[in-house]
């Protein structure tokens, strides 16, 4: 008869000494830690108060500002997992009600809404696997890579006026660059795993990162450019006063700057239709196939970070931020509002189309995103001229400038409404309309 | 407040460092990340300089152009080694003593 | 004081990350202490209140630059390379050449005096830009035309050389 | 057929076994696909060499399911053989049985009442829909739309349920038995079915607005894996796999069973509407259309439905006369084919099936080099197996 006998783990170092506590005073302390579970709480709470009072008073004369990050950073870094244990249980709900079920529904009593905490409690508990013949080392560290530049992006993003960890006049490209970073741990996690799903996974990653950040940007410049500043509070501020105000609204070129931004950042957010790096049905779980327990949870943590950061952009830059429709009412509850109702397109968009093939991602973007993105990076510029006719360099024919310029947004707008109608008439076969048949040596 | 030396000396390291990558290495793309050190030790340099009010912001757009052509250098040397792997089937540089590929 | 803790913590990482490329094998570990230095470098620029070029360092290098590289060797290293390693007279060739190349210019930094003028302001990204297009025109323009250059260079280096047999897909199968 | 092999099969340059062209040494990789896959269908596993995102060659490796079902049948008698034919396109559980139950019949000469065979005939269609919405819902999942797989599944729900009603099982029915079927319908069956054909039919349109028409999926599966007619009558594909090639052949016309030659109904082919005659749209398209030829049969059915017995008398212990027969019926994969040899005893002397999947699996080392990796989740698809019936 064979039984299985768990191997005897030995533990070294530190591991020994946590691991030796933990069993020793474990039995002892947790049930009592349970037992005393509201006492805990609150000495904990008065002993966090007593040590803010503390480094108010002794600390802060020498470092005013430390005490105010902290708190900045350790609700910048509640309001991250918020985001991501909510958008975990949202994209379940969301799922299920476009699928014609009810999702979630027992654990908690409200609709399921602890069923995120379950899964992380789930995932917690699971066996730490690495595989064999990983790259421990990078295969450790991937994840944190992953999801540590997705939290630094929400250190320059602005939740209202004075709302921000470090306002600086980079702030935009702050958050682009740190979104470009997400991308290496990817990477890392696909080649570290060494298994050939997870290579390919990383390999498709890169490809379609590096591609879209290009769209992505220029999207965004074509907003930058009819402002003419990079700071994030900046751009919120001077769309104060009414939805008509909002960037979005401002010219032709931004309206379709917006959803040309929107395409691209479901791609660099790895989101269907783009979702190729972790292709469920071709690539096993691509770059996470490997990944298990805590290590998965910080990638998928890492998700749902990346979708809301690039969601708070869009607010940010093309819809108005902070300010309400109606001036007068700004407010970060606004600016969240209106960057869950893009995350929750994002989730309506990923439970209903179905995926690109790598080849079409790489033609849609070289080959339509792209200069489409020119254009309107270059005619949002021109739309200054419109704004501005009064510009020395266009004097005498400022009048036939502007002109020209509204009749080009005009026919550009034309266009996209015609084209939405013809869509919306033919919704059935909308969807990857710019998708081509091509292959590499095609 | 940071003095200029500890820059300027910090950016010599960087660029012995990658001298040496340079020389000891026979991975073409090893070569490739010690040729990204020396550009980095210029780099740190032109901001060092533009930062303590020499050349004012001279300094920091020419760390920009540095930057620039290191991305583009990068891109051209990678598609010449992944070529140069294709044709030969390793990064040795030694291997590519021969003129013809 | 906090700024020299800083700074020593990111010189130190670099100057690590460079020892460690050079004594590392294997070509991937390579390329991500290679990342390690350029964030550190980056956090210098941000140190120096140069945040513009601190964040175009992380956009460019790390997100571009770096991805790319890791992704060259990820397309060359599959095989297990023989390890590529210097020989003894190249190591002694090259300890005498660097330590003798470091030497002097740490020696003439520490002992040239720079004239200190007052600090460049921090807010720079619109001067930068002024400059660009005022005293930099020529170069920058030198520089896209380089980019372009290097772009059509890079995809007509990589370009696949099968000659091209019409794939499955678009081959049209014709219908008897 | 070697001409035909040498026409379509990928240019000689680019296979693994063929020359390498002048200048360049690709890296191949050697991807093992399966047995635990999401995307084939079970327990198949296929060997694909691969340089980069393209296939050069891909190789399926059979077994992994192997239970002996052709050897059991010579040591079970007729009747006990039934439920294993259940296993086989565990899908369609009840086109197997109607394929074995033919078979014995015909070697037997046993005659079916009408009603029986009405009801044969309802009960073979209803699964023929819930075997194609299994498949084309899945087909989506391949695809990475994972919605249409559960708006696939509520309406399968509904069929299972009225299986159930009628043969107390969700699965593996073993209803239709030899002679006839089992048991009557329940009361108020018939208002229930036609109760499910009314829902049914206008969510075929739904579900091609959302999947079939959706212009990512055309470019997904529209002009890949390419199999034009001569090839698949080549490889001996059968069902929607050779009517996706623009063959109009389906043996319920051809040699009809069952009475199948009194029902109006068509054979949708495959047109290359989006792409070329025989392309993985063309056969998923078909099995779209498919299920809307069964709602119009089992209508026909529904409606010829008469009072009278549901079954001949046929001893427990059936024994066939010394010989030998062939019956193929048209499952919604293909040709099922029972080879029955009988030497007069009560168990099958040597019982061969002609298994519609692993006949249509052939064609897949020929239609595979130079897809990409994601097309594989899409050719694999759309032949659809079922390794049930592969291995068996």
């Amino acid at each position: 008869m064979y039984t299985y006998e768990r191997p005897k783990v030995e533990y070294k170092g530190l591991s020994r000494i946590i691991v030796g506590l933990a069993t020793k005073w474990g039995p002892i302390g947790i049930p009592l830690l349970l037992r005393f579970a509201w006492g805990v709480f609150f000495a904990a709470l008065v002993f966090v108060v007593a040590f803010v009072w503390l480094v108010q008073r002794l600390i802060n004369p020498l470092l005013p500002w430390f005490v105010r990050d902290l708190v900045v950073v350790v609700g910048l870094l509640a309001f991250v997992c918020v985001v991501a244990i909510i958008g975990i249980w949202g994209e379940r709900k969301v799922s299920g009600r476009i699928q014609s079920r009810l999702g979630p529904m027992r654990t908690g009593a409200w609709h399921g809404w602890a069923q995120s905490l379950a899964d992380g409690l789930k995932f917690v508990q699971k066996e730490d696997l690495i595989p064999r013949d990983a790259d421990k080392p990078l295969f450790r560290l991937a994840p944190y890579v992953a999801l540590v530049p997705a939290f630094c992006a929400y250190l320059a993003i602005p939740f209202g006026v004075g709302w921000v960890f470090r306002d600086s006049d980079v702030g935009l490209l702050f958050v682009l660059a740190m979104l470009a970073i997400e991308v290496l741990g990817v990477i890392m996690a696909g080649w570290a795993s060494n298994s050939k799903w997870s290579l390919y996974g990383a390999m498709r990653e890169g490809c379609q990162l590096v591609s879209y950040e290009i769209p992505m940007g220029l999207s965004l410049l074509a907003a930058v450019v009819s402002v003419g500043t990079l700071s994030l509070t900046e751009l919120g501020r001077i769309q104060d006063g009414g939805w008509w105000s909002w960037l979005l609204f401002q010219n032709p070129f931004l309206f379709l700057a917006f959803f040309t931004y929107y395409i691209a950042s479901l791609a660099s957010c790895k989101r269907s239709p783009f979702d190729l790096p972790e292709g469920e049905s071709e690539l096993v779980a691509g770059f996470h196939t490997e990944y298990s327990g805590f290590r998965f949870v910080m990638f998928f943590f890492a998700e749902y970070a990346g979708m809301f950061a690039v969601s708070a952009l869009a607010t940010i830059i093309f819809l108005g931020g902070w300010n309400s429709p109606i001036p007068g009412l700004a407010s970060p509850l606004w600016f969240v509002l209106k960057s869950t109702f893009l995350v929750w397109v994002q989730m309506w968009v990923r439970w209903t189309l179905p995926r690109i093939r790598i080849d079409q991602v790489m033609h849609a973007c070289v080959k339509y995103l792209l200069p489409f993105t020119l254009l309107l990076f270059v005619g949002s510029s021109l739309w200054q001229l419109y704004d501005n006719p009064d510009h020395p360099l266009f004097e005498g024919f400022g009048a036939v400038l502007r002109f020209g310029l509204g009749c080009l947004g005009l026919l550009l707008l034309g266009l996209f409404f015609a084209g939405a109608a013809y869509g919306f008439y033919n919704r059935n076969r909308l969807v990857g309309q710019m998708v081509r048949k091509h292959l590499p040596g095609a | 407040m940071m003095g200029l030396t500890p820059y300027l000396i910090l950016s010599a390291i960087l660029l012995v460092l990658g001298i040496a990558i340079v020389i000891s290495k026979r991975n073409a793309i090893a070569m490739l990340i010690g040729v990204e050190f020396i550009l980095n030790a210029a780099t740190l340099n032109l901001v060092a300089f533009s930062r303590h009010g020499i050349g004012g912001l001279s300094g920091q757009t020419a760390a920009l152009f540095v930057i620039v052509l290191a991305a583009a250098e990068a891109v051209v040397a990678l598609a010449i080694f992944l070529n140069f792997y294709h044709t030969i089937a390793t990064v040795d540089i030694d291997q590519g003593d021969q003129l013809k590929g | 004081m906090l700024e020299t803790v800083i700074f020593f913590f990111l010189a130190g990482l670099a100057v690590a990350a460079g020892v460690a490329i050079l004594l590392s094998t294997s070509i991937v570990r390579m390329a991500y202490w290679l990342i390690t230095m350029l964030v550190a470098v980056a956090g210098l620029y941000f140190l120096m209140g140069a945040y513009f070029i601190g964040v175009i360092q992380i956009l460019v290098y790390v997100g571009g630059v770096a991805v790319l590289l890791v992704f060259g060797v990820m397309l060359t290293s599959r095989q297990q390379a023989p390890k590529l390693l210097p020989g003894r007279g190249e190591v002694i060739w090259l300890a005498v050449v660097g330590f003798v190349l470091l030497e002097a210019l740490t020696l003439s930094v520490v002992h040239t005096r720079w004239q200190q003028n007052a600090l460049a302001p921090a807010n720079s990204v619109g001067e930068i830009g002024r400059n660009l297009l005022g005293e930099f025109l020529g170069p920058f323009e030198l520089v896209s035309v380089l980019l372009l250059v290097a772009m059509l260079g890079a995809a007509y280096l990589a370009r696949p050389k099968v000659p091209t047999q019409g794939p499955q897909h678009t081959k049209g199968t014709t219908v008897p | 057929m070697k001409e035909i092999e040498l026409q379509y099969r990928h240019p000689p340059d680019l296979l693994h076994d063929g020359e390498i062209p002048s200048d360049i040494r690709t890296e191949e990789l050697v991807l093992n696909m399966g047995p635990q896959h999401p995307s084939t269908h079970g327990v198949l596993r296929v060997i694909l060499q691969t340089d980069g995102e393209l296939v050069l060659k891909a190789t399926p490796y059979l077994g992994y399911l192997h239970r002996c079902a052709e050897k059991i049948a010579e040591k079970v008698t007729y009747r006990q053989f039934t439920p294993y034919t259940d296993r086989l396109d565990y899908l369609a559980a009840m086109n197997n049985n109607l394929g074995f139950a033919l078979a014995v019949e015909k070697l037997g000469g046993i005659e079916t009442p009408p009603r029986a065979d009405y009801l044969r005939v309802i009960f073979a269609e209803l699964n023929r829909i819930a075997s194609h919405l299994m498949a084309t819902g899945s087909y989506g999942l391949d695809m990475g739309a994972f919605t249409p797989l559960i708006y696939c599944f509520r309406e399968r729900e509904w069929v299972m349920d009225l299986f159930e009603a009628a043969s107390g099982a969700r699965l593996t029915y073993s209803y239709i038995t030899i002679g006839g079927v089992r048991e009557d319908l329940p009361e108020g069956w018939v208002g229930r079915c036609r109760e499910f054909l009314d829902y049914f039919e206008p969510k075929i349109t739904e579900y091609n607005n959302l999947l079939s028409f959706n212009h990512i999926f055309i470019n997904r599966t529209g002009n890949v894996g390419i199999c034009p007619p001569e090839l698949a009558v080549a490889y001996g594909l059968t069902g929607p796999c050779v009517r996706g090639s623009g063959l109009p052949w389906d043996l319920r016309k051809a040699t009809p069973y069952c009475r199948y030659n009194e029902f109006d109904f068509d054979i949708p082919v495959g047109r290359g509407e989006n792409g070329a005659v025989g392309d993985c749209w063309d056969r998923y398209f078909v099995r779209v259309q498919e299920m809307v030829q069964s709602v119009r049969i089992i209508r026909q059915a529904l409606d010829k439905l008469a009072d009278g017995p549901v079954q001949v008398k046929v001893p427990r212990m059936v024994k066939l006369p010394a010989g030998e027969v062939y019956c193929e019926v048209e499952n919604p994969r293909g040709q099922l084919g029972f080879h029955l040899v009988s030497d007069g005893g009560t168990s099958p002397y040597r019982l061969k099936i002609r298994g519609p999947s692993f006949c249509n699996l052939s064609v897949l080392p020929v239609l595979a080099p130079n897809c990409l990796l994601a097309d594989i989740a899409a050719l694999l698809g759309s032949i659809d197996i079922v390794m049930g019936e592969v291995d068996r």
